[in-house]
């Protein structure tokens, strides 16, 4: 029945990607100090991403493994990729016809009161008119 | 009523009603032809094929290819003309007319509240100008509720915090039922309207004349149109106690003591229903009416002081 | 092996003491428990629903307040969805037969099975718990915020959810091991039982999909409780957002709820008509093409509830990529007759009245997914009607229709075949009388979940619960002559209706406790009768265990 | 492993034909579990992403009230934690029976490490009303930082999804503890060798995924 030995990670590898984990944790610390503009979210979640899949490539030791079983963790992953883009499809679009507003009626009212402390006289908003 | 209609569809009241059935039918009657083949072929093939020899064992059947991709190509098509059919005529209901003549409407714990541009709230009737687009600005001050007109094939979830909207242009006069779709609570089946189709001359004098100033009395007995759900004023028992003849009384509670029904108590019970219960009922009345104004309110407790 | 002991040992009488039952780790014990388990919960549902049914007979009060209407039909729904529904199939006759089906001693991890079992019960004690404490209606959609306005009743019906989802899960991640781990020698993907790619395609839904119910009952909870603002309106929150959370599990259970169905109609279509099934690749890869799809329509429940018209678009093109595969299913069934050699006994009575419902359902599921079509429709007895047709019309039919399959199997011995029926017949005429007129009231405007309604609808709701009762007098019909049969039925043969799949063709009836006496070893597929002419030559009912299939 | 079918080890249960068979299964199976857990986290990520997009300024302001240090240092420590997870799997696949217990407790006390520092975040918290749900009402001021500043609308949903992400995560890491002393305890008996060492694989798989979900909720809460 046997096939093949369990692969055993060195510990040379091992220590080298934890190694490479914590250089990573500094960096995304460090680099959040900076100011990239729109930079700072992807910049973030790429190291994110490069973590993670060290730990799951090497501790966890997905690349020696049964396929079937990346092939679970993939299927996984794709799913919450569905969950998340699905669900924005809605909430990235509210309001994209008139049957419905983009915004709440709080946040409005916020507007509007942010609007009536600069500068008073321009807050005639009807409380009817719905900003689009 | 206008809106019992034939078999399955109520009549067709809106203008985009028509479109909305024509697309109806021409599911129901594919989906019917291709029903009808299924169940007939299904029963030829149970009495035609039927096991006579205990020993028989068919061979199987070869696949036609040519079959096997037609029962995939042929629905899609099908299909995907229904839904840009269905899509085309979506994108319509939801784009309202940018001169739609608005009308905000509330929905609460139980009841629809109707406010017009000049001024006039009504609560179970909404007047509408016949021939003309109505667009229909909605919120809802407790729970989610749905607007639904069947003879105008409108329906819309009105979401606490949140403007959403419908529009329809009303094709013949007349009075249609609204309901509340989205479940809301004890009297939720309870929570219907009307929508009154008038003539654009009728709905002109209508709003004139609403739009007088009312003494407070009759002002209250216009409100309690949407208190009427749960309480009567001839004695008998709904969901909340009868208001006849209460004022000055001394109601008893749940919590074993009683209280002097005056003013204050009435006002109080409108605005903070769950503080003090009467005796025999649950605390379940919503608080949803304590954003009525001070005139509003005032008229009401003078309307249930008045209560004999 | 010894033939002498196959006949007399059998999982049911090797050991009869209680503590053999409730600590069991044997698959098929699990699953009689389970049995049992469901059906009280089917029964505490079904008296719920007979209830409604008569509450609406007439409009205004008929038995009950408008109070308890609604929390009757509320729990008549959480019943029948989570303790009903959910496990039927899988966890009974998924216990039952996966592992015989495919010639294994058990499931890969015995004792969770057994856990699981007994997490399923907590669930659903928490869940009927609620009922001393009240006001649990709303639904069992539990949309914000009414749901986090009402009383504490729904603490218990979320937690009793959210622990029932750790059995549902755990049911899945078994099967899914002991179906790629576990198969016996011979036994490729190609040639597994339908019921079998069904269940697993089902197990793949359970595992995926019921963690966000779990996550999404935890922040009701937190909503209800602390008031962390995420769903709540009042508090900045998205109500709309709960509705996504809901139905990204929702949508995908109810496939959990059909596909075990599929799985069933496939056998009794195939063993009924003794003829391989058609299109057999199409029907098993599109099990687990629709577990997949399921989870990208979820948003066709929320086509009126405000939430972006591009994700409507979207959910509604999505929507018919499964009608597709569906309906070339329900083709293939028919067309596995053709030519066959089919026998009409009780279970196939079921498949053929399946076939029926359940196109009823599918083309109703077809006009509720057309964007401007579901605006008149949603929320009204017409999704009501098209609900029932799908669950009841299709699982719950096909499960009858398994029961009766297997109950030979399960306990070796005969129902009476002339009151089996019978009792088809009242179910599937009372089921249409009970159902049918809701599509038509539906489309003429009756909303759903009304306690009182308008005069106009008085007939439809009268047709209505008289089918009720007819149906309700089919089932019990059902349980009175399954509980004939174990004490004086006939005692089953061990293949009574000639298939091939290996727990007829391998085991003992009842089978023995550890299932196989030697390994099978499996030469052709599950539908391939013309390869096992010898098995009918005699005419005869097929008597003998074999041991290897050639 | 050849020859574990023959000789039938105490620990090959009947059902299964092999040590290999019953080793690849109660690894399919946690890998199927730990997507179960990934699915249950992705709901607080919709959450998250969700209200992070209709209100990031909001989101960006109220993070800067979470210290990256403390953050930074329970992600190294995290991490530290599946260091010598992994260096347990890899003494026990070596037979070396003090390596695997020196880890599994060095876990244990990392995972500890964890939770004592995300206590100290927490209670820092609350002495300033920063509470998730009704409660939240940040006051007063300490390190020169003014919390009332951050008492601004859907700050709370950004407080309440922190800890309801946290909250969820150290619930994981407290199981984790609880498992790591049952499988240090079980290596101390001597129950595990290079033939037999699933349980310790499937714990170190679940600590593992307990740290990658860490590794998201880090920058997602503190940094960004």
């Amino acid at each position: 029945m046997s096939h093949a030995e369990h692969h055993i990670s060195s510990i040379k590898m091992l220590s080298i990607v934890f190694g490479g984990l914590v250089f990573l944790t500094v960096a995304t610390v460090l680099t959040a100090q900076l100011d990239l503009g729109g930079l700072n979210v992807p910049l973030a979640m790429a190291i994110a991403v490069t973590k993670a899949s060290l730990v799951v490539v090497i501790f966890m030791a997905l690349k020696w493994d049964n396929k079937v079983n990346a092939v679970i963790f993939g299927i996984g992953l794709l799913f919450v990729a569905v969950f998340i883009s699905f669900t924005l499809l809605d909430t990235l679009f509210r309001g994209d016809l008139s049957n419905t507003t983009e915004g709440t009626i709080q946040d409005q009212t916020l507007e509007e009161e942010a609007l009536k402390s600069r500068e008073p006289d321009a807050a005639a908003l009807e409380f009817n008119q719905i900003p689009q | 009523m206008g809106d019992k209609g034939v078999f399955w569809l109520p009549d067709a009241m809106s203008t985009f009603a028509g479109e909305v059935d024509a697309l109806f039918w021409f599911v129901f009657w594919t989906s019917t032809v291709l029903f009808v083949a299924v169940v007939a072929a299904k029963l030829y093939f149970m009495f035609r094929y039927k096991r006579r020899d205990e020993t028989s064992v068919p061979d199987p059947v070869h696949e036609s290819k040519l079959l096997e991709s037609a029962w995939i190509v042929v629905p899609t098509l099908l299909v995907l003309f229904v839904f840009i059919w269905g899509f085309d005529v979506y994108l319509r209901m939801n784009t309202a007319p940018p001169d739609a003549y608005e009308i905000t409407v509330r929905g609460k714990q139980w009841a629809w509240e109707f406010e017009y541009a000049e001024g006039v709230t009504t609560f179970t009737e909404m007047y509408v100008p016949v021939g003309r687009p109505v667009k229909l600005v909605m919120s809802s001050s407790d729970v989610l509720h749905s607007f639904f007109v069947p003879a105008f094939r409108v329906k819309q979830d009105l979401v606490p915090n949140r403007y959403s909207s419908v529009w329809f242009e009303a094709t013949q006069t007349g009075e249609f039922q609204i309901y509340c779709t989205e479940y809301c609570g004890t009297a939720h089946s309870a929570m219907l309207a009307k929508v009154v189709v008038v003539s654009e001359e009728e709905f002109a004098s209508w709003i004139t004349e609403q739009s007088q100033d009312l003494p407070p009395v009759e002002l209250g007995a216009q409100l309690f149109a949407q208190c009427a759900l749960c309480h009567a004023v001839d004695g008998t028992t709904k969901i909340g106690p009868a208001l006849n003849g209460i004022f000055g009384t001394q109601q008893k509670l749940t919590d074993g003591t009683s209280v002097l029904v005056d003013e204050d108590f009435i006002l109080e019970s409108i605005l903070n229903p769950a503080i003090k219960v009467a005796e025999g009922f649950q605390p379940i009345m919503p608080a949803g009416y304590s954003g009525m104004t001070p005139k509003q309110l005032d008229g009401l407790v003078a309307y249930i002081k008045s209560l004999k | 092996m010894s033939e002498s002991a196959s006949g007399t040992i059998n999982y049911l009488n090797h050991d009869k003491s209680i503590k053999s039952w409730l600590l069991t780790l044997d698959h098929k014990r699990i699953g009689i428990m389970y049995l049992i388990a469901v059906s009280l919960a089917f029964l505490a549902g079904g008296i719920l629903a007979i209830l409604v049914r008569i509450e609406l007979m007439a409009p205004g009060e008929t038995i009950m307040s408008a109070d308890a209407y609604n929390q009757s039909f509320t729990l008549h729904a959480v019943l029948m969805i989570f303790t009903f529904i959910i496990p039927a199939v899988p966890a009974v006759m998924g216990n039952f037969v996966l592992p015989l089906q495919i010639g294994a001693k058990d499931v890969a991890f015995p004792r969770l099975n057994l856990a699981s079992f007994y997490i399923y019960v907590l669930g659903a004690v928490i869940a009927m718990a609620a009922l001393l404490v009240g006001r649990i209606d709303g639904g069992w959609t539990f949309y914000t915020p009414y749901s986090t306005s009402v009383g504490d009743g729904i603490l218990f019906v979320t937690t009793g959810v959210f622990v029932m989802g750790f059995s549902s899960i755990l049911t899945g991640l078994n099967f899914i091991v002991t179906v790629h781990k576990m198969r016996a020698p011979g036994l490729t993907w190609n040639r597994l039982p339908l019921f079998i790619w069904s269940i697993y395609a089902t197990a793949i839904v359970q595992v995926l999909a019921t963690p966000v119910i779990g996550i999404t009952m935890l922040l009701l909870f937190l909503e209800k409780f602390m008031h962390i603002g995420i769903f709540d309106p009042a508090l900045g929150g998205d109500p709309v957002l709960f509705q996504h959370f809901f139905w990204f599990y929702s949508h995908p259970a109810v496939y959990i709820m059909i596909l075990p169905a599929f799985g069933i109609i496939s056998d009794l279509m195939g063993t009924f008509s003794r003829h391989q099934v058609s299109g057999y690749k199409f029907v098993a890869l599109s099990s687990v093409a629709i577990a997949f799809l399921g989870f990208l329509v979820w948003g066709h429940h929320m086509f009126v509830s405000g939430q972006s018209a591009t994700s409507s678009v979207v959910f509604s093109l999505i929507t018919y990529l499964i009608g597709i595969p569906t309906g070339v299913k329900v083709i293939n069934w028919v067309s596995t007759m053709y030519r066959g050699s089919v026998q009409l006994k009780t279970p196939m009575l079921y498949a053929i009245a399946f076939l029926f419902t359940f196109s009823i359902g599918g083309f109703t599921g077809i006009m509720l997914g057309v964007l401007a079509i579901d605006i008149h429709l949603h929320d009204t007895y017409f999704v009501v009607a098209h609900f029932h047709y799908v669950m009841m019309g299709g699982n719950v039919i096909a499960a009858l229709g398994g029961l009766h399959y297997w109950w030979p199997k399960i306990t070796g011995k005969m129902f009476n075949e002339k009151l089996g029926k019978i009792a088809a017949g009242l179910v599937f005429f009372g089921f249409n009388l009970t159902f049918f007129p809701q599509f038509i009231m539906g489309a003429q405007g009756m909303p759903r979940r009304y306690y009182d309604y308008l005069p106009e609808f008085q007939g439809y709701h009268l047709l209505s619960t008289y089918g009720s009762w007819v149906l309700a007098a089919g089932l019990f019909l059902i349980l009175g002559y399954l509980l004939a049969s174990l004490i004086n039925g006939k005692k089953a043969g061990l293949n009574p209706w000639g298939a091939l799949t290996l727990e007829w063709t391998h085991t003992t009836t009842p089978p023995h406790p550890h299932n196989f006496l030697e390994t099978p070893i499996v030469t052709r597929g599950a539908y391939d009768f013309h390869l096992a002419k010898e098995l009918f030559a005699t005419g005869e009912e097929v008597s003998e265990v074999v041991t290897s299939t050639h | 492993m050849a020859n574990a079918h023959s000789d039938h080890p105490a620990h090959l249960q009947h059902h299964f034909v092999s040590s290999e068979q019953q080793f690849d299964a109660a690894k399919m199976g946690m890998w199927l579990f730990l997507v179960t857990e990934i699915l249950l986290f992705s709901g607080m990520f919709v959450a998250y992403i969700v209200y992070r997009t209709w209100h990031p300024e909001v989101f960006a302001h109220s993070a800067e009230l979470l210290d990256p240090f403390m953050g930074g240092l329970n992600t190294i420590v995290l991490l530290a934690s599946s260091f010598t997870v992994a260096l347990g799997i890899h003494y026990a696949q070596k037979d070396n029976k003090k390596g695997l217990v020196i880890n599994l407790i060095l876990t244990f006390l990392f995972a500890l490490t964890f939770l004592v520092v995300k206590y100290f975040e927490y209670t820092a918290k609350f002495e300033h009303g920063v509470f998730p749900g009704a409660a939240f009402d940040p006051h007063g001021v300490s390190h020169g930082v003014d919390y009332a500043l951050y008492n601004i609308p859907y700050a709370r949903q950004f407080f309440s999804i922190y800890f309801v992400m946290t909250g969820i995560h150290g619930f994981h890491v407290l199981v984790g503890m609880g498992l790591f002393t049952w499988i240090t305890i079980r290596a101390l008996k001597g129950e595990f060798s290079s033939a037999y060492y699933t349980p310790v694989e499937n714990c170190g798989l679940y600590w593992h995924l307990v740290d990658i979900i860490w590794i998201f909720l880090f920058p997602l809460l503190y940094l960004i």
